[in-house]
């Protein structure tokens, strides 16, 4: 087989981002000479530009479709380790947006002090180059390598600070992590014994005509997949790593686990379900749903009494996550991609709000550290209700409200009226959870008022972020079509 | 030679990964019942291979792969066992809880 | 200033009225339409005006009453004079509507606004427990009837598929729909004409201001009952099943209410239950179905609202000059005569008043009475079973007016010839009570503006006897009169004897009024206390509880986050397990 | 023939993997890992691959048990024998193990029961080169910056804080 | 004239976030002041609005009167909408930007527009303690554009987009200017109103969403002509959920749950727009969604919508009559409205119909002036617990007790004043409901309504009694007791005045609802 342009094509943001993640390194280790504060600026903006390309580059191959890797088969089309279709591109560009808001987010004195700078943005930028191509991966043995690819540099940003918390939330996740990435090679390893082939379309295309018998051992190994990437996001009950991480990283790291790193997952787990394992009217799809319904509900109820902003915030990811799995569960990517769109982004924001409060507030973990933002940091403390509101999925967060929608018609229109109910009732719950915080916004203030000089970049993100928010939630469809 | 024989190895000895994933204190005798569970999976894969006489040797090509995964694995994680240990001065697992939530009285 | 604009409007309306039905005197009847809209396609919905004979009757009387009313209550009341004047005049003001009103719905606006009006006006004194309590029941009992008036409205009204008053009956209706239609109007006209079993609020609502009394109670909004049979006296008469349940509730009600009156004790309440018992007689008069009947009724209306205003109107002069109106009170004045001595007027007019009520011969009452027997005897000679009922209440009920009237008559203006002036007749409590000599020097007379309309009314009380043309059948006025007779002297002797045996049955009045506390006003506030316990410990339990189990739930979840990430590699491989075994369910 | 081998390189595996789960000396456990593995690697050479039972030994046996002792080492790991070494919770691990052992083995008895395999040789190392340049490019390309990823962060991860930098 | 209905919605939103950028300096009198000066502006646009609407057009759309008998009992189906703006907004979900009114609308915008500017000029000068009144004014005034958005969305999904909007707003006006007395409490009631309500509005989502499902478009319009039919099923499914999600905001028994407290708690101006327009979303979804969408579905589920309407009637006067707060009762006394108008809605007759538009209206004149009354009184008095109010207010504060009297009396349904035509109408729908349901259950609830009727005379007596008589002796006038305030009587009077003339004159607004 010979590498041909399209190859190229495909995989060139992939390799721009493995190209700059090496150069970052290189920068780093090489020039000792400048102030520390060029020297970031400098990682920060290559970091920046390298992803940005990317961006443009995928916006211009907006509607093309390229399958690359390809190898001819016995008999049907040509089986492909990677495909640059629109799905591709929505999913690339939410991933390097969420990556570009982490780099945002990681500019010079808003990254902790004790992190290396250089190390730290090529493990980012080596993650993205995983994420990327599991988005587009259409064989087992890259999406698990991919998945790798992401997971690995993410637990050793986790632990970069290199400090007690940090060390034990990267066992944590590692740990669980390893013991999925097992379970899921041993179901690839069925699925591989019962098709002969780790291509997914070539899987969808044999799993019908299998024999009875062995019917069950490839639900089984499908089964043993999904749930190797339901550790990855987090569904319940492979959550446990996600909160006691999230609160254990440096909150940058655990704004690129919640945006960058899930969006991964689901992407995968996306590409997964609707290319191969679980091809529409299969068991495995009812499976999906019955996770997606206990992880949303499971997140939001226990997300109800956190006292702590990020632990909060972790928890309702994985109600988040409940809700993407929902038209995961009925294959309807389009809604999956606008839904993570949107949550991408303004997680990003909460994620940076958030930031700045821990930042300038020692020990400022606390919703009750921003009691009475609105008033004393009005600009911030609007821009983080109307994350908030983007998140529960209510006026004003348009983004929210309609995403959710999207994923209310997929569920529904594929008949799962009991899943459509349970999220009915989560609403309610994610409200009830983001209420209590945009509560302590609202109250007046305590006697010592947050209020502060916030860095500009993170103004700049936040306000990016919010910007977005308020565009996608006037023009909706916008995150229809990203998924085209 | 019956396929179930390599089979039924790799489901003990993942069953026994799981086992020491799950009882072990000791987070780099964990690691090695990981070890344990990726073997397993690469014997399913040769033992596949064998079966689907695959030309194109996918199962074993997949299970190199495997082995690097590990080795990459393995490598991080002993890491961040390393890492844990300078922090907490042992690398007991289910000792580490220094990320439990923390009880506040503040809300009302 | 604002008392007298209104004081100036009230009595200036109240002439209007007069003016009004001096005017449409004579005049051909007609109808005619302002307003209305189409509500889907079968129910229209007008206002509509129309005059006749009944119209103007009533026109008459309301307005004489209330100009009445008006001039004596300026004597009369002398605190929050504006609001009451108000609602006094927007008190006639609804009677006119009721009376000129050819629309169901106009009718009930001004039927239900009468009540509103009468709730407050009896709720004047408000700071007295009995008249707060008083307007609450009037106002609830009839719009309980109201409610089967509003019903029968609906029957009536898609029945004949008009709700114009003037073409019902036009078109023909089912039997059914029609007796229904029938018997839930007269639901409304029992209500608020206080019959049996409605009856209970009219002498509660005794403490308003008299005046109010003499309007509402006596002329005018208990007789909008008499005048709405009356007004579709036409689709009544096709109705007998309905004119036989009237007929029944009329007579148990006149001689119920006539019991009652023989033993209560004061003034205003004698005079209430007399109204009750007046009322019924016209509506057995009504229930006759025949047009002397109808004639009896309205004439016995028209006499009944003169003498009654004006022996409401006396009650307000006592009330208002020796503070109440209850016997024990007045009868420490009469012990000297003073009541007699110094309210000549009022004596006189008063008497006036109770002859023509207990139909002594020759007052308005007697008259109108007799020609409700005359046309109840009429009917019973033709055979009819409801004839002989009615003619034989109506002859008991004479006797027994005559009793209590003469009671009353000899109680508050006589001294008792018997030994110690008939110590304990009324002074059960407090024996000692008869001994204080109040100082009746300060009594006098009321002011003229108080006593003008007095004598305009007992002129009224004589006279309106006469007004329909002497035509008397002797046999009857003997027999009527010879009844009254027999009323009067038990009353008479027992006076002499200085007792009042008051029946313990009747002090209480069939005990209907407790008996409705317990099985109604109880079980609804039960009902309430039940509803307000069911919200909160039911329902507002669920919606609780759903909310603890959140809290719960996050709290488990809580503790399941142990922090030990053994814990969560277990519970990730039982997942899988479970998602295994559950897969394999699903799958088979 | 094959199946004798098997089988006898199987149990080995087998026996050395439940020492692995089960020895209460952390050493001793990593020892009877470098058994088992070698084990395994036979298996696969009873397989006829070769090429993965070699890269097995070398990778395996070679690198990463060195890493796990060198782990061990460095963790200060004690070498007489230590009873908490496993959870009191290891009777409920052993049944969740069992129930998963039954439920996979049970499906794959069902499934593949009737199976025979005849491994043919075709294990060399140039049947899996071809195949990993033929046809698994990509795949192993993302590999190597796995591998690249992994050795930073592991590097990062084991310089003392505030080292580097300033 | 669709530029116009677009400003009423537009302006009040862009007013709030005016207000809002303002800078924190300026006067809490300045906001008031924009506030009704915008609110007022959007007053004469929707009187305007309403008089475009109605006035003849050519070509002339005038109903011609059928000459081959009487045309059927039929019911809203076909929108004629005026104003219209259609625009296609999210394409991929199928969602249109599509407003527009008609004369079911029109009426209930002016009142909301009408409520909005008397609060705010009401703001002026009274105003809760606690919190920016600046703040207030722009949430009410956010409140005012979710509301008239809900009155004229034409598209399912922009019917609940709007439904949505006002809950953070009322949440927020709830949870900061509410009872300042009871911080947990306020917060209660406000997250159980926006939790319930939020889940209603899902549920009801679901619903459309299976319309769709069924139909293939959201649009009202088009839905209309072409209803789901079938009375079992999928349509029935669809009818249940949005009947549910409705009856939550409306509220219905017994989910009714969430009012007492909000209204109890919200300040005065929350309870009034809380009472007078936020439930009459429940009941206009009814009318515009459930009746001419899935008109089979409705008729099957009619006679239990119709049977929890009493329930609500006699459970809301009955919970009423063991009140011991001013405020709670009135709220208690909007379920039994309310029930009254579920009740007129479920007879699917042109009179029950009508009276349940008729009855939103008044309800929302006269409940808002009940509320308008209730919070002078707690101003008053610092409370609103009867027992410690005390009696004889009559002797107090004559002026306010007597316009509570007039507006109890209204409320109670006395004919002459605005609450009675939509009662009496809903009765006669009862009495006479659609050809589809079963008539003797509807005759048993009309008698069990109109028993309903006598209930709520007797609490709203009750409340009389124990509020407005009762001996001065007893109950000393307060000293900074002062009766009605000028802004208070020029912020009343337009709702006094309209109870009356809706009382008397009825037909201008019947005759929009012809159902022909």
């Amino acid at each position: 087989m010979t590498i041909t342009w399209t190859d190229w094509q495909a995989t060139a943001v992939p390799l721009l981002l493995a190209l700059g993640a090496v150069a970052v390194l290189l920068i780093d280790g090489f020039w000792r000479t400048g102030t520390k504060q060029l020297k970031h600026t400098v990682i920060t903006l290559i970091t920046g530009g390298v992803i940005l390309f990317g961006l443009v580059f995928v916006m211009s191959q907006r509607d093309a479709f390229k399958p690359a890797f390809c190898r001819t088969a016995v008999e049907g089309p040509a089986e492909c380790s990677l495909v640059l279709e629109p799905l591709t591109i929505g999913l690339w560009a939410v991933l390097l947006i969420g990556g570009l808001g982490v780099v945002g987010l990681s500019a010079y004195r808003l990254l902790s002090a004790d992190i290396p700078v250089g190390e730290y943005h090529f493990l980012l930028l080596s993650a993205l180059v995983g994420a990327t191509v599991l988005a587009g991966a259409r064989d087992l043995a890259t999406v698990v390598i991919a998945l790798e690819v992401v997971s690995l540099p993410s637990f050793a940003m986790v632990a970069l600070r290199r400090d007690r918390r940090g060390s034990e939330a990267a066992l944590k996740a590692f740990l669980v992590s390893v013991l999925s990435t097992a379970v899921m090679l041993f179901g690839i390893s069925y699925l591989y014994g019962v098709t002969g082939s780790l291509y997914l379309q070539t899987i969808a295309t044999r799993m019908p005509g299998i024999d009875p018998d062995l019917r069950r051992v490839a639900f089984a190994a499908g089964l043993f997949v999904i749930v190797g990437f339901g550790f990855k996001i987090a569904a319940v009950p492979f959550h446990g790593w996600l909160p006691d991480t999230y609160s254990g990283a440096p909150v940058e790291v655990t704004a690129f686990l919640a945006v960058v790193s899930k969006s991964a997952g689901v992407a995968g787990l996306l590409v997964l379900v609707t290319f191969g394992v679980a091809p529409s009217g299969s068991d495995l799809r009812i499976v999906v749903a019955i996770l997606a319904a206990v992880t949303m509900t499971v997140g939001n109820l226990a997300a109800l009494r956190q006292v702590e902003a990020v632990r909060l915030l972790a928890w309702s990811s994985i109600g988040q996550v409940g809700f993407l799995l929902a038209p995961l569960a009925v294959g309807d990517a389009q809604a999956v991609v606008a839904y993570l769109a949107a949550y991408v982004v303004v997680t990003l924001g909460a994620f940076g709000a958030v930031a700045v409060v821990q930042r300038h507030r020692p020990g400022g973990l606390f919703l009750s550290d921003y009691r009475g933002m609105v008033r004393s940091e009005p600009g911030l403390g609007v821009a983080l209700v109307f994350f908030l509101m983007v998140l529960a999925g209510l006026p004003p967060g348009l983004a929210g409200l309609f995403t959710k929608f999207a994923a209310f018609q997929a569920v529904i229109d594929a008949h799962y009226g009991w899943l459509a109910l349970v999220m009915a009732l989560n609403v309610m719950i994610g409200l009830a959870v983001y209420l209590r915080w945009v509560a302590e916004l609202f109250r007046l203030p305590a006697d010592d008022p947050f209020s502060v000089n916030i860095e500009s970049p993170a103004v700049g993100v936040i306000s990016l972020c919010a910007g977005a928010a308020v565009v996608l939630s006037i023009l909706p469809g916008t995150l229809f079509a990203l998924a085209g | 030679m019956p396929l179930i024989i390599p089979l039924l190895l790799a489901v003990a000895l993942f069953c026994i990964g799981v086992y020491g994933v799950l009882a072990r204190r000791n987070a780099i005798t964990m690691l090695m019942s990981f070890e344990l569970m990726l073997n397993a999976v690469n014997l399913n894969l040769i033992a596949f291979d064998a079966w689907h006489v695959d030309g194109l040797a996918t199962g074993q090509t997949l299970a190199v792969f495997v082995i690097t995964i590990a080795a990459a694995e393995i490598g991080l994680g002993l890491a961040i066992v390393l890492l844990l240990f300078r922090g907490h001065g042992h690398v007991d697992a289910d000792a580490a809880r220094d990320l439990l939530e923390q009880e506040r009285g503040a809300e009302q | 200033m604002i008392a007298t604009a209104w004081r100036v409007v009230g009595v200036g309306f109240s002439l209007l009225v007069i003016l009004a039905a001096g005017l449409l005197y004579g005049v051909d009847p007609q109808q005619t339409a302002f307003g209305g809209s189409f509500v889907g396609n079968d129910v229209f919905i007008t206002y509509d005006l129309r005059t006749d004979d009944l119209t103007v009757l009533l026109l008459a009387v309301v307005g004489v009453v209330s100009a009445c009313v008006q001039l004596y209550s300026i004597g009369y009341l002398n605190e929050r004079v504006a609001s009451y004047t108000a609602l006094v005049t927007l008190f006639t003001l609804s009677m006119v509507t009721v009376v000129v009103s050819d629309s169901l719905f106009l009718l009930l606006i001004g039927w239900e606004l009468m009540g509103a009006c009468s709730y407050l006006l009896i709720g004047h004194y408000w700071e007295r427990r009995d008249a707060r309590s008083g307007a609450m029941k009037a106002f609830l009992m009839t719009r309980l009837g109201d409610v089967g008036f509003l019903f029968g409205i609906f029957v009536l009204g898609l029945g004949y598929d008009t709700f114009k008053i003037s073409e019902l009956g036009d078109s023909p209706i089912s039997p059914g729909a029609l007796t229904t239609g029938t018997l839930l109007i007269l639901v409304g006209v029992i209500g608020k004409s206080a019959q049996v079993p409605l009856q209970t609020w009219l002498p509660d609502a005794m403490p308003g201001p008299s005046p109010v009394s003499a309007l509402i109670h006596a002329a005018t909004m208990v007789a909008a009952g008499v005048f709405l049979i009356a007004r579709l006296y036409d689709v009544f008469l096709a109705a007998e099943t309905t004119l036989t349940v009237l007929a029944v509730v009329a007579c148990v009600t006149m001689l119920f209410a006539a019991f009652c009156a023989m033993a209560a004790v004061e003034v205003k309440r004698v005079l209430a239950w007399s109204t009750v018992s007046q009322l019924a007689i016209m509506f057995a008069g009504l229930s006759l179905g025949t047009d002397d009947g109808r004639h009896a009724a309205l004439f016995h209306l028209l006499t009944h609202a003169a003498f009654k205003g004006l022996l409401f109107l006396c009650a307000g002069v006592l009330l208002h000059q020796v503070g109440s109106a209850a016997f024990v009170v007045l009868r420490r004045y009469t012990r000297r005569g003073a009541l007699r001595k110094r309210m000549p007027v009022t004596f006189v007019t008063m008497t006036i008043g109770l002859a023509a009520l207990a139909g002594v011969p020759g007052f308005a009452g007697f008259f109108s009475k007799d020609s409700v027997v005359e046309a109840a005897w009429h009917h019973a000679r033709d055979g009819s079973t409801v004839g002989w009922i009615v003619l034989v209440s109506v002859c008991l009920t004479a006797a027994l007016t005559a009793f209590y009237c003469v009671r009353l008559w000899l109680w508050v203006f006589f001294r008792t010839p018997a030994l110690a002036g008939a110590l304990g007749a009324f002074e059960d409590d407090d024996p000692m009570a008869d001994l204080e000599e109040p100082d009746s020097s300060k009594l006098h007379e009321g002011s003229w503006l108080m006593l003008a309309p007095l004598i305009v009314l007992a002129l009224g009380a004589v006279g309106l006897g006469y007004a329909d043309g002497l035509h008397l059948n002797w046999a009857i006025a003997l027999a009527t009169t010879v009844l009254a007779v027999f009323g009067a002297l038990p009353a008479y002797s027992l006076w002499r004897r200085g007792a009042d045996p008051r029946p313990v049955v009747l002090e209480r009045e069939f005990g209907v009024d407790p008996a409705y506390q317990r099985v109604l006003v109880v079980p609804v506030e039960w009902l309430a206390r039940l509803t307000v316990g069911g919200d909160r410990d039911v329902i507002g339990a669920y919606v609780r509880a759903t909310g603890r189990a959140g809290v719960l739930a996050s709290a488990g979840f809580r503790k399941l986050q142990t922090g030990n990430v053994q814990t969560y590699l277990t519970a990730a491989v039982v997942g899988v397990v479970a998602l295994a075994i559950l897969a394999g369910v699903i799958g088979s | 023939m094959t199946t004798a081998l098997f089988s006898i390189a199987g149990a080995v595996a087998l026996l050395a993997a439940v020492m692995v789960v089960t020895s209460r000396r952390i050493v001793h456990a990593a020892l009877w890992l470098v058994v088992a593995l070698g084990a395994v690697a036979g298996c696969f050479g009873a397989l006829h691959a070769e090429f993965v039972a070699l890269v097995q030994i070398l990778v395996y046996v070679g690198a990463i048990v060195v890493l796990v002792l060198f782990a061990l080492m460095l963790t200060k790991a004690p070498t007489n024998p230590l009873p908490a070494l496993t959870t009191r919770r290891s009777p409920f691990a052993a049944v969740v193990a069992l129930v998963l052992a039954l439920i996979l083995g049970s499906g794959v008895v069902l499934a593949f029961g009737n199976e025979k395999l005849k491994p043919v040789p075709d294990g060399s190392a140039e049947a899996v080169g071809t195949a990993v340049f033929r046809t698994w490019v990509l795949p192993f390309e993302v590999l190597s910056v796995l591998l690249l990823a992994a050795l930073i962060g592991a590097i990062v991860l084991s310089q003392r804080t505030g080292k580097k930098g300033d | 004239m669709s530029l116009l209905l677009i400003a009423l919605l537009a302006v009040p939103a862009l007013t709030a976030a005016v207000l809002w950028a303002l800078p924190a300096g300026t006067g809490d009198r300045v906001a008031a002041i924009v506030g009704s000066v915008v609110s007022g502006g959007v007053l004469v646009g929707s009187a305007v609005l309403w008089w475009d609407l109605v006035r003849p057009h050519c070509p002339c759309t005038y109903r011609l009167e059928s000459f081959l008998g009487p045309p059927p009992r039929t019911l809203p189906g076909k929108i004629y909408a005026y104003a219209e703006t259609d625009i296609s907004w999210i394409p991929e979900l199928d969602v249109r930007f599509h407003l527009g009114i008609d004369t079911i609308s029109m009426p209930l915008i002016a009142l909301t527009a009408l409520l909005v500017f008397l609060c705010c000029l009401y703001s002026l000068r009274i105003t809760p303690r606690a919190g920016r009144t600046r703040s207030l004014i722009a949430l009410l005034l956010i409140i005012e554009t979710g509301v008239i958005g809900t009155f004229s969305a034409l598209d399912l999904v922009l019917f609940f987009l709007f439904f949505e909007v006002v809950l953070i707003p009322m949440w927020l006006v709830i949870d900061i200017w509410g009872d300042e007395h009871d911080r947990a409490g306020r917060r209660r009631a406000a997250t159980t109103f926006v939790l319930m309500t939020v889940l209603g509005s899902a549920v009801m989502l679901l619903g459309f969403l299976l319309v769709h499902r069924q139909a293939g478009t959201f649009d009202l319009e088009v839905l209309g002509e072409n209803p789901v039919a079938g009375g079992h099923g999928i349509a029935l499914v669809a009818a249940v959920l949005i009947a549910v999600g409705l009856a939550v905001k409306m509220p219905l028994w017994p989910l009714h749950i969430w009012l007492p407290d909000a209204h109890a708690k919200a300040p005065t101006v929350g309870s009034v727009l809380l009472a007078g327009v936020l439930l009459k979303l429940g009941s206009y979804g009814m009318i515009r969604i459930l009746l001419p969408v899935l008109p089979d579905a409705t008729a099957t589920i009619a006679p239990y919508l119709a049977g929890f309407s009493t329930v609500a009637i006699i459970a809301g006067s009955l919970a009423c009559l063991a009140q011991t707060d001013v405020k709670r009762l009135i709220a208690y006394s909007s379920v039994g409205h309310m029930g009254f108008i579920g009740l007129g809605i479920a007879t699917m007759s042109p009179e029950g119909l009508a009276g349940a538009l008729y009855a939103n209206i008044a309800h929302g004149i006269i409940t808002g002036l009940l509320f308008f009354l209730a919070g002078g009184i707690k101003d008053r008095h610092d409370t609103s617990d009867l027992r410690t109010i005390g009696r004889a207010l009559y002797a107090r504060l004559p002026r306010l007790s007597g316009l509570l009297t007039f507006a109890c009396l209204a409320s109670l349904g006395l004919p002459g004043l605005a609450g009675f035509w939509g009662e009496m109408l809903i009765l006669l729908g009862a009495y006479h409901p659609g050809d589809s349901l079963p008539r003797t259950t509807f005759l048993v609830l009309m008698v069990i309504a109109g028993l309903g009727a006598v209930l709520t005379a007797a609490y709203f007596l009750r409340l009389i009694r124990q509020l407005c008589q009762g001996d001065p002796a007893d109950n000393p006038a307060t000293a900074f007791a002062v009766d009605v305030s000028r802004i208070e009587l020029i912020t009343w009077a337009p709702l006094i005045v309209l109870t009356v003339l809706l009382g008397l004159w009825p037909f201008t607004l019947l005759d929009y609802w012809t159902f022909s």
